[in-house]
């Protein structure tokens, strides 16, 4: 495998194209019109453009990315996650073209990408499900219809897509009167995220915790299985922090949980990197939710306490390769590690999307923090796609310092030009439910809804004044200099600027 | 020296900056501060304030194209600041004040669906819009009670940041 | 402890915030004239000026800083590494002033900063030293009297500074023609870099590794050694590259030199972290070279393979913990660790220094990078220090991976402005004798010699016309936009753009 | 269409660019290609080239001081490119042709001790003067044989990158 084509975009596409890197493999970039000048398409060695913007004209057309693959001369194609990761007709027509597909085969993306069959599976391996419909419901069927089988499974109840993921699709009724918009809205969503409306219902657990096991599977027969990711901490069914490993989880409750992913993915001849969801309810039974027949976004944090690159692995399986892996080493985590999703929206106005220039970045660094990022001062977030900017990942030895590590480094991201998750996120890891690890899938949504929008980091009376302070004082030094950066540190570093000045002065060649 | 009126968070205050050998003296509301101000870039600021310590603040300030004040970030906390007669009403929504509350466009998207009808009473917090944005249905939502004086969005249209949808009475 | 005063600059100034921030202490700054606007005083809670640019004015200055402290309301002072870290007097004066030092104390910091008085301390502790004068060499003493002394050690014989480190005021001479030169640069470049021009002599072993080794050691009799630093990749006797564990060590090497270290340190009353530094020869042998005592440079790659905090370990030992650590696991690496210390020097130039703007800068990421930096766009490296402008460290599972993920991070740096030695280390991170680890303390000055300034990375004949193409597409498309970034984008990201526009012009604001 | 004449590596290019629909055709030398080209700041670029493939090039682009050249950074690899007829004879040091040799002080610094004397012959890779920066002490050497003819510099001078310190004939 000489030549890797990575069908996506932002921080996912320059985190496959630096595995490419590390294992001697060319990576090639696509991107829409206004991707032109993103990261990945500068990291890549080469970039084919494939469309308009709308990534229904771009990002999801099959046969303009098979053609770049072709055109490029590439042996296999990576989807990343989102977009075509999780479309069987994706994979198949990357076989049929005669590359190389790094994902599960086309069949057990089809089967685990419809959550119902997914569900019949998971039975079929005599693992748990959620309560809820076996099939999906009809795109004709009644109000009336969907209101009996939800009073069937019973309140609240989940509207979910069948060709769901990333919490799309998904709406919570917690009585019938809401049930229709609901449904409606679950249709129009799932149609506009994944091009299938067709919904299912799921009974609503109460207050459960969402673990999940992360596997690779090779070619060969071997499935192995990681220590458990926690990823209960959601808004509106999305995740918004990980960590690993969870403290819900005795070794036991691992053990079988593990063991219980392992048999859904062998009941499918599951190969490459995949995630068994479940839920875990307030007594310590788990249930199958669903299987990401991809990469996931949380997968930095199994890295860091396992040590495993898992995008590699994702290839060299892909190649033909054996799991040269401890399976011991995999569910013994050293450490803990902790993922912010750094997003582009504003949180003090409804995390509304916050697209724009970002005119300046500073990005933390320094130990324990890894930041995967596809964002850069100077470009654009489009409005386009979905707004994630960044994976920030915390280590330490523990979990106290891990979340004194990522508050660090929280402290450290300056963005200006838009708005993003950060503030947020300060605020979250200061709540004694996520310090004391006393969460559930719901925990976020019911404490947004009792804050009534109040801004996450208000400033203090110190800080206000400063922010005047600032305000005047910028007026006075504007406008901003394009040479030496303030008259005393001028004076005080001459010597070098006399040839700064040159170089200014020749800018122009 | 530079006087001026800044509204901080909602807060008149008025503020004087005098040069002085090294830095300036900035007087806010009357009490006075030596700071010590070095420009990084276009919009970075750094400042030592001398107080009891000598405190190092890390500015960003950037104007906010919606709303069309200046975000002043200590640290990584944003603060509001207008320059008083520069500040423009956009950002009421959710207000409650009196007078007609206008609902803009948040972010650019499109109009996915207009769940309200002028002439309609609405109470706070009711759904008046759907924008989609990045992927996702965003609804709008009434900031109090009122009656929908006018509908300026279309269902299928895009919109830019910033954009006037509705106005309730 | 509640708050620390770090009395150094750049990187190792942000490192020390960065532990402090985790640990929820305020650090305060200390800065000189030019380094006004340097990140360690943006990130600091406080800063207070020392004086001019000049390290004699200002980081020097042991009461400007011992002032600052008490000004500040310190607890406590973090030397950091370079300047006063292995001044006992400054230790002294810190203490005198009822504040803690983050070190060891003046007594030990006195005998192992002489030179000389470490190697006696070393042989009582019964570890075999290099062959070399027991004592400095007399400020008078003819060059005949020296050129005995030299004799008798025997050719080639290593000029070194009593209070030497970092490879400063040191000098390799073959014969006695060289001598008196060298010993007049050697005394020069020692008293400026020390303030104290004695020196003393060495016999230069033939194509050692320096291999050293990590201790901390609690007020409570608690002496911990660390897995072994390969630091044999110098140039003129200072480490350019560090990797840990050694290829050269076996589990009984590393028993008895870790024994040894431990030794040394007892034998002086070691508190706090500090380093012992060996050379191994040829046949397996090792001789104590010196001691540091303070934090070093490559701190960071034992803290990648270990898991250990060794800032924070500093903070707590100052503060009376006891060493919590599993001894066995220090000396069981995880996986494999590199630094590459990246300084603003053109290496295509005799490695002259290159102050300057930094005009541009984008540093890596992703999985196993650590990015531990003190520099950012728009900030000058001042001529007046030291021009490491960042530590970039790389960790994998294993040897042949961390170089390549090392390899695939020198790719992604970019830095305009000023010359630096990422292209130096892309070429010696593919030589065979790095790649094998056949080099030894010599390696470097050999092949760099061998190689008559050649320039390390060679443009292509394709790289030539692409640099051709950019020269003349950047002039067509000259001035810089100051609003969208280009034609193409522009169109196709319209819908943002207007907001953005509206931005632009409040910007006077 | 433009057309320019650059020094790149040290052989003349003959380079025209004429603008197509989407990008520019350039030609090196006779030969064309057809470059996509973005502008990402003032001196970063990115260019997309058809060829085989169609390759991505992470362009840094800036003037060197000391050399009064333009520096082309092709991913990490620079490249020297002047524009013909702007280029000045700065980096010689080292040079083995004739004419009189000029050695410059490569950085900023002090000059420590001067290690010649005018009208003294000298041998390749001599030690000439020693310049002190950032701590240390740097020899400039002699790029060929020959006899000092001038030296302008003085023991303890503070001396700009790019001032002439001696000339060797």
């Amino acid at each position: 495998m000489k030549k890797i084509l990575i069908a996506n975009r932002g921080e996912i596409a320059v985190r496959v194209i630096r595995a490419c890197r590390e294992m001697d493999i060319a990576p090639v970039a696509v991107y829409s019109e206004c991707d032109r000048t993103a990261l990945h398409v500068r990291y890549a060695d080469e970039a084919y453009p494939i469309g308009p913007s709308e990534p229904r004209e771009s990002y999801l057309r099959i046969e303009r990315i098979v053609d770049a693959a072709l055109k490029a001369g590439a042996d296999a194609v990576h989807p990343g996650y989102g977009f075509l990761a999780e479309n069987s007709a994706f994979a198949a027509a990357v076989r049929d073209a005669g590359l190389i597909f790094i994902g599960p085969t086309p069949k057990a993306i089809e089967t685990m990408g419809s959550k119902t069959a997914a569900r019949a599976a998971a039975k079929r391996a005599g693992v748990p499900v959620v309560p809820g419909t076996e099939d999906p419901i009809a795109s004709d069927a009644p109000d009336a219809k969907i209101a009996a089988v939800a009073s069937s499974i019973g309140y609240p109840v989940l509207v979910k897509a069948v060709a769901g993921g990333g919490g799309k699709g998904m709406r919570t009724v917690t009585d019938r009167q809401e049930l229709s918009s609901a449904v409606r809205a679950a249709r129009s969503e799932a149609g506009a995220a994944f091009g299938d409306a067709a919904i299912y219902l799921e009974r609503q657990l109460t207050r459960p915790r969402h673990i999940e096991v992360q596997l690779l599977g090779d070619a060969h027969g071997t499935v192995l299985p990681f220590v458990e990711r926690e990823c209960s901490i959601q808004r509106r069914h999305q995740k918004v922090v990980e960590e690993t490993p969870s403290t819900a989880v005795s070794p036991a409750l691992r053990q079988a949980m593990t063991s219980a992913a392992v048999a859904v993915a062998r009941a499918v001849g599951y190969t490459n990197a995949g995630t068994i969801e479940f839920l875990l309810d307030q007594d310590g039974r788990f249930y199958f939710l669903e299987m990401n027949t991809r990469l996931q976004v949380e997968h930095p944090i199994t890295e860091m306490v396992t040590g495993v690159d898992l995008v590699q692995w994702q290839i060299r399986i892909a190649r033909g390769e054996r799991l040269a892996l401890d399976p011991a080493a995999l569910v013994t985590p050293k450490g803990h590690s902790i993922e912010c999703r750094v997003y582009a929206e504003d949180p003090d106005n409804h995390f509304l999307p916050s697209p724009g220039r970002i005119v300046a970045l500073r990005t933390p660094g320094g130990p324990g923090i890894r930041d995967d990022s596809g964002a850069a001062a100077g470009l654009d977030v489009p409005i386009f796609y979905d707004p994630m900017i960044s994976k920030l990942v915390a280590w330490a030895e523990d979990r106290p310092r891990a979340i004194a590590r990522m508050r660090r480094a929280l402290g450290e991201y300056r963005v200006a030009g838009i708005k993003t998750t950060v503030p947020f996120f300060i605020w979250l890891l200061a709540q004694a439910e996520f310090v004391d690890a006393t969460f559930h899938t719901t925990y976020l949504d019911e404490v947004l809804q009792a804050r009534h929008g109040r801004p996450f980091v208000e400033p203090t009376p110190e800080v206000e004044e400063i922010a005047a302070i600032a305000a005047a004082v910028q007026a006075v030094l504007s406008p901003a200099p394009v040479g030496p950066q303030n008259g005393a540190s001028s004076a005080a570093c001459r010597g070098q600027w006399k040839s700064h000045a040159r170089a200014e002065a020749l800018r122009g060649m | 020296m530079m006087q001026s009126e800044f509204e901080v968070a909602g807060r008149t205050r008025e503020v004087t900056v005098t040069r002085t050998g090294d830095g300036f003296a900035v007087a806010v509301d009357g009490h006075t501060w030596n700071v010590d101000a070095a420009r990084i870039d276009g919009q970075t600021l750094s400042l030592l304030v001398d107080n009891v310590w000598r405190k190092s603040y890390d500015i960003i300030a950037t104007p906010d194209p919606a709303t069309k004040q200046l975000t002043v970030h200590v640290g990584t906390t944003p603060v509001t600041v207008a320059r008083n007669g520069r500040r423009r009403g956009r950002k009421e929504s959710g207000a409650s004040g009196a007078g007609p509350q206008r609902v803009f466009a948040p972010m650019p998207g499109k109009v996915v669906r207009i769940l309200v009808k002028a002439g309609e009473a609405v109470r706070a917090r009711q759904p008046l819009v759907v924008v989609e944005a990045m992927k996702m249905e965003n609804e709008l939502r009434a900031g109090r009670d009122g009656t929908i004086a006018d509908i300026h969005a279309q269902e299928g249209a895009s919109v830019d940041a910033g954009a006037l949808l509705i106005i309730i009475q």
